[in-house]
């Protein structure tokens, strides 16, 4: 344990140990076990939009079959596979910082870099489109392309004002206007699952919305990632994690193998709606 | 190949497992797309999330290293996940059963467009 | 533990380090070394100047209030300003003071000493947890400085997308100031299961850490949600994305869903670091060894756990389904018996011992008196019919004053009094903290007891201009809260008093068995000269009292310590 | 003993119609079961806040430090003493929960025959439309009779919240929350909104007036007779404005859903069928009542009935506020 690698550290007898542990292993162990409570912060952090994902899909699911028309399935599973190699080179890079080798490790880290770089294009195209049909989020929906345009441009709305006279006619017993029955289940049971609505559903702006705001706050946690990768080959070029010291190699693996596991439910929930 | 040393206790995956597990996600990646193809009705999502999980497990097992390390960190992820179902289940239970309050497609800010 | 080159043990050490020679407070000079040191002594210090200052703001916020309120119309703000102000008050004393308090000051210091660690496993993220403390605060200030913000604590969409005051301003604040609560609770999980000394299993540890440990898990898991629910309100407002807003198809109860889903595990967040202070005192203060120590550490556990699994009795009125009302109010009453546990526990410490009546004892019993009017007024809120009538009323409004001011703020003080040697090496003048123990309960009982009745007349919260009819009690309460105001200056003035000229604290003056009264008041900056074994924190036996001057030692002098 | 301080805990509160020590006068059927629950947990919580306090009391006394006396060695685990002191509290627990849940099944299950009032709050004022159309800024209901309340907001989240009945209901934009009640005593109570809700949030209040029985039908055709206190023209407009036509016919000439009403009555109209005819009294009156029998080419016959909700004064005043809009400028248009 006495290499005399330059530590970051004083410099007394082993260069990572930080003064109030007791030994390496006690640290390491820390570190590991912050890091994957961190994970779980990161995970509940997303929790909150599966959780609006799920409510508006349970409750409006003409809306997310309708809206899955005008996402790209083969530029999702593209995304994927691009994300799903990023993983195995960070995986490999984790393992040769275990081993000391410190060229393979800035290769690795380079190629995980360049794979992330690939996803954020990929998704800068999906968005390109999206921006060009104007199939964007919550008041900024106004789609101009020819799927939705010729049926319906806006949704069509029921006047809260006129509702009343409807409601106020107790005497002849016409009911409320009736509800959108909602499933129970979160698989839409009953609702017309496979032929796409000829009108566009009412509120179609709310899948974009969630489509965006899932897949942006993803795209931040990918940036974010790339950022501390390319801190950790910065200091990988200057010569650390040579003697097997890897845990801020690891812990970044950890990170980044989250970030990839949030895609890869993200891809079947949005890109492929049945 | 073998001058390095290893810390003590950290278990350095084979290269062999590591590219097995991306071939393994890889063909699931086709198998989800495939699977969408076809036509089960509500359990389309159902496949779909079992395809994602067992996706995820492999990415956890083995580029995670969780099949070596110690198993609280196993029970620091599980009991996340408890808490998001427990989260998700229960604003899912709330709005699914008072959507019949709901004013249908009410969205008067939609006005302007 | 290798104790990093400690200065020459010697037998004057650590009587040189008890004259404030070379403790932590005196180890290192000038602003950089504290806004940037890694002592867990130094930072738990500063939270405490921090936490205090806000809480003084968010007091003030209060006494303005209360003010406002002492006539049904204008008494001396605008309606505007007034729901500015209620709005601030809950805000800074929830995210800047309540949440903070416990863990952030008195943990930060006192849980490496329980540990006879030498510091928290994680120092700089313990510092960045500081540093976030601050900027949130620095957010808030800004949204103070720019108009302020009127939408109650709670943000409730629609009213929070359209107001036009600095909402973003303030949730952003919070927003950081969640990643700070995030980082303590990472880090005390991380410091309990990796840094216990040798003979310190996890029954053997003081209560006090096991309330902190569930704390960090309610503060790891719930705050996320919060996060993502405050960064949903702010896309909201610039983006209009329309998740949560009505007029673009969104619903407004899926943000209650998502601003409970945190808010009810905060209470917790808030109440169980208080019980963890409250098993210290009492036992050390009845000289008896805590009673049924498991139950206490499993209810704690069991707190935190059910503590997510109740929030929804905060919209049992507002339009959620009648399953989900049955459910979350069956699961309410659940959540309620681990506290009521705890209390008899408490109770039965107390029995056959030898009570003390020191400032911190005195805040220990208040807490008990105040904190089961708290609970129990829980089952009037818990039980449906009755929420239905109680809801957003003052009743609510005393309730929760109850648990948080009487069981949170009070076990606070007692914790900061019990703790106030070690932290500075000075004691506070007995007298004057008796004085002011006496106005703050006195002041707190007038102010909030008056509420429970107004509230279940039906006097409606966050009412600006109120019913004639209801005059009396506003003017009763107004009178409590400006003794409450009087009773912490008192405290202000003998505390600052006690920090210049107060007597020598020794290393243990209170006879507690607990390792951070081990080591030197105030204890150097390494902690402790060498590694500590640890006994069973509850063995009163282990000290026996010297003098007033030495405080109590260790039983069998040299041995084991 | 928790029913024996029940007990007296209920002698404290007075005849019903009478504020009691802790609640509101009791004016609706379910007032008096919420009261009920409400004494009986303010039994159980006083009994065990009496315990818990007076232990600590007499322990503090009994137990205080003296000179010389040690503290004793006492058991420090009894997990039968646990067991007890949790079972005990968590079964009265149950209890509480049960009355409570039964006592919420009446609070939101309206009867049948209640009569029905829509309610839409906004900021800062509340509007009440009563079945014939006929809109008020306070509740008036008749006694001893089923009220349903079908509220729905037009901005933020509004609460109507009735202390003398027990009700509190949000009141959501973008969706119908139904409260109901049965007052019991006629007389004047407060309404309040109690979800905050703005500037206004305090002084966005009304009056709930309990009508003797029989009282309410004479309030009601006399407060919705318009013509009373307006000319037909002033009439008209409200009920234009009020009942929806707004929303579908201009009157300043624009194309909306239904056809404007700006120079439309005595002039040339083309059907649907092809068919000309005048827009006279007998086409508008017709149109009212049965819309879908001639509509005007180039709309859709989307236009709902006003049978039975509008009185034969209300279309007269109508007709009348037409002709002012085709009289030309001495009409007078709109808003």
């Amino acid at each position: 344990m006495s290499t005399t690698s330059p530590g970051s550290e004083s410099g007394h007898h082993d260069p990572h140990l930080a003064h109030h542990f007791e030994n390496a292993e006690q640290q390491a162990d820390s570190a590991k076990l912050g890091m994957w409570i961190f994970l779980a912060t990161e995970l509940l952090f997303f929790s909150g939009l599966f959780c609006a994902y799920a409510m508006y899909r349970a409750n409006h699911p003409e809306i997310f079959i309708w809206a899955d028309q005008f996402l790209d399935k083969k530029l999702g599973g593209l995304n994927t596979v691009i994300l799903i190699c990023s993983s195995l080179t960070m995986a490999w890079a984790v393992r040769a910082a275990q081993l000391g080798r410190r060229r393979a490790l800035a290769i690795l880290l380079t190629a995980t870099l360049v794979f992330a770089a690939c996803f954020l294009g990929v998704k800068g195209i999906e968005y390109n489109t999206k921006w060009k049909h104007g199939l964007l989020w919550g008041k900024y929906y106004h789609p101009h392309v020819e799927g939705a345009a010729e049926s319906g441009a806006a949704p069509v709305t029921a006047p809260p004002a006129a509702a009343p006279d409807k409601a106020a006619a107790a005497s002849d017993g016409t009911e409320i206007p009736p509800a959108a029955e909602g499933p129970a289940g979160l698989a839409p049971a009953n609702a017309p699952a496979h032929e796409i609505p000829a009108s566009a559903p009412k509120n179609v702006q709310i899948f974009f919305s969630i489509y965006f705001v899932m897949t942006g706050l993803h795209g931040i946690h990918v940036i974010a990632g790339m950022i501390v990768i390319a801190w950790l080959l910065r200091r990988t070029l200057r010569g650390e994690f040579g003697d097997g010291y890897a845990t801020p190699v690891d812990n970044v693996g950890l990170y980044w193998h989250l970030v990839d596991i949030i895609w890869i439910y993200l891809f079947p929930l949005l890109y492929l709606i049945r | 190949m073998a001058e390095a040393h290893q810390t003590t206790g950290v278990h350095v995956v084979p290269l062999k497992v590591l590219v097995a597990v991306w071939a393994g996600l890889v063909f699931l990646t086709w198998l989800t797309f495939a699977a969408s193809r076809i036509n089960l009705g509500s359990l389309n999502l159902w496949v779909a999330m079992g395809i994602a999980t067992a996706k995820g497990s492999l990415v956890l097992l083995y580029f995670m290293h969780l099949r070596w390390d110690k198993r609280f960190y196993a029970l620091v992820f599980v009991g996340t996940l408890l808490f998001v179902m427990l989260f998700v289940g229960g604003v899912l239970i709330d709005t699914t059963h008072y959507q019949s309050q709901m004013i249908p497609g009410y969205a008067p800010g939609m006005h302007g467009q | 533990m290798t104790s990093v080159n400690p200065p020459p043990p010697g037998e004057g050490a650590a009587a040189a380090l008890a004259v404030g020679g070379d403790s932590y407070l005196s180890h290192a000079k000038g602003l950089r070394s504290w806004i940037f040191t890694l002592d867990h002594k130094r930072i738990g210090v500063m939270y405490l100047v921090a936490v205090l200052t806000s809480f003084f703001l968010g007091g003030v916020f209060a006494l303005l209030v209360r003010t406002e309120l002492w006539t049904p119309g204008r008494t001396i703000v605008s309606a505007d300003t007034y729901n500015k102000l209620f709005t601030l008050h809950g805000a800074v004393m929830i995210f800047l003071v309540l949440i903070p308090s416990i863990p952030a000051t008195i943990g930060n210091f006192v849980l490496p000493l329980m540990l006879g660690a030498k510091d928290v496993a994680l120092p700089r993220l313990n510092l960045a947890s500081f540093h976030l403390y601050v900027v949130g605060a620095v957010f808030l200030l800004a949204a103070i400085l720019t108009g302020g913000v009127d939408t109650g604590w709670t943000f409730y969409t629609p009213y929070s997308v359209t107001t036009g005051t600095s909402v973003i301003l303030t949730t952003l604040g919070a927003f950081i100031l969640g990643f700070s609560s995030i980082f303590t609770g990472l880090n005390f999980i991380v410091t309990l299961h990796k840094m216990r000394p040798k003979g310190m299993s996890w029954f053997r540890m003081p209560l006090l850490l096991w309330s902190l440990y569930a704390t960090a898990i309610i503060q790891v898991l719930a705050t996320p949600v919060l996060g993502i629910t405050l960064l949903l309100l702010v896309a909201e407002r610039t983006l209009g994305i329309g998740i949560f807003n009505p007029a673009l198809g969104g619903d407004p109860l899926l943000f209650q869903h998502f601003f409970w889903f945190y808010s009810h595990p905060a209470v917790y967040i808030m109440i169980l670091p208080a019980m963890g202070i409250e098993s210290e005192l009492i036992s050390v203060f009845s000289r008896k060894h805590i009673f049924g120590y498991n139950f206490i550490a499993y209810s704690s556990i069991a707190i935190a756990v059910f503590g997510f699994l109740v929030w929804g009795h905060h919209m049992f009125v507002s339009g959620q389904s009648g399953l989900a009302n049955m459910i979350f109010s069956l699961l309410t009453f659940s959540v309620a018996i681990p506290s009521a546990v705890k209390v008899f526990n408490w109770l039965a410490t107390m029995y056959k011992g030898s009570i003390r009546f020191d400032t911190p004892m005195l805040y220990a019993l208040a807490f008990i008196f105040l904190f089961a009017i708290g609970g129990l007024t829980g089952l009037f809120l818990g039980a449906l019919a009755t929420d239905v009538h109680l809801h957003d009323t003052y009743f609510v409004v005393a309730h929760f004053h109850y648990t948080m001011f009487g069981g949170t703020v009070i076990a606070f003080l007692g914790g900061l009094h019990y703790w106030w040697p070690k932290f500075f090496g000075r004691r506070y003048s007995e007298r004057w903290g008796k004085i002011a123990a006496l106005l703050v309960f006195v002041g707190f009982n007038l102010t909030f007891f008056t509420q429970f009745v107004m509230g279940s007349h039906g006097m409606p919260r966050r009412y600006y201009n109120y019913l004639p009819q209801f005059t009396p009690y506003h003017q009763a309460s107004t009178i409590g809260s400006y003794i409450l105001a009087l009773g912490f200056f008192v405290m202000a003035g003998y505390l600052a008093h006690s920090l210049i000229k107060g007597e020598r604290a020794p290393a243990n003056p209170w006879g507690a068995a607990t390792l951070e009264w081990r080591t030197s008041s105030p204890p150097p900056y390494y902690n402790f000269e060498h590694e500590m074994t640890a006994g069973d924190p509850y063995d009163l036996d282990t000290v026996r009292f010297v003098s007033r001057a030495e405080g109590w030692v260790p039983a069998t002098e040299g041995a084991g310590s | 003993m928790t029913t024996l301080l029940h007990c007296a805990l209920l002698a404290l509160t007075a005849a019903p119609g009478k504020p009691s020590f802790l609640m509101p006068r009791e004016a609706s059927t379910v007032a008096g079961e919420v009261d009920h629950l409400f004494y009986l947990v303010l039994g159980i919580s006083a009994f065990f806040f009496l315990l818990v306090v007076g232990i600590m009391l007499y322990f503090v006394i009994r137990y205080r430090y003296r000179e010389g006396v040690a503290a004793e060695k006492t058991a420090t685990h009894n997990t039968a003493l646990e067991v007890t002191w949790t079972v005990i509290p968590l079964t009265l627990a149950l209890v509480i929960f049960a009355y409570g849940f039964k006592g919420f099944i009446d609070i939101v299950t309206p009867p049948a025959n209640a009569y029905e009032v829509l309610v839409t709050a906004q900021k800062w004022s509340w509007q009440f439309t009563y079945p014939n159309g006929y809109v008020d800024k306070d509740l008036h209901v008749p006694v001893n009779r089923p009220v349903r309340l079908v509220m729905q907001s037009q901005d933020v989240i509004h609460s109507l919240y009735v202390p003398a009945f027990r009700i509190k209901r949000d009141v959501v934009p973008g969706r119908y929350n139904k409260a109901w009640f049965q007052a019991t005593t006629p007389g004047e109570y407060q309404l309040f909104c109690a979800e905050y809700c703005g500037t206004g949030h305090s002084t966005m209040l009304a009056k709930v007036i309990v009508h003797r029985p029989g009282g309410f039908d004479t309030w009601l055709a006399d407060a919705s007779n318009l013509l009373k206190t307006m000319s037909p023209v002033d009439a008209g407009r409200h009920l234009y404005t009020v009942r929806g036509c707004a929303q579908c016919h201009s009157i300043d000439g624009s194309g909306k859903t239904g056809p404007t009403f700006k120079g439309f009555f005595g002039h040339k109209v083309v059907l649907s069928t092809g068919q000309a005819i005048t827009a006279d009294e007998d086409y508008v009156r017709e149109s009212i009542l049965d819309p879908q029998a001639k509509v005007v080419a180039g709309f859709e016959p989307v236009m709902p009935t006003f049978q039975g909700r509008l009185t034969n004064e209300d279309i007269t005043s109508i007709i009348q506020y037409l002709k002012s809009l085709s009289a030309g400028p001495k009409g007078g248009g709109g808003k």
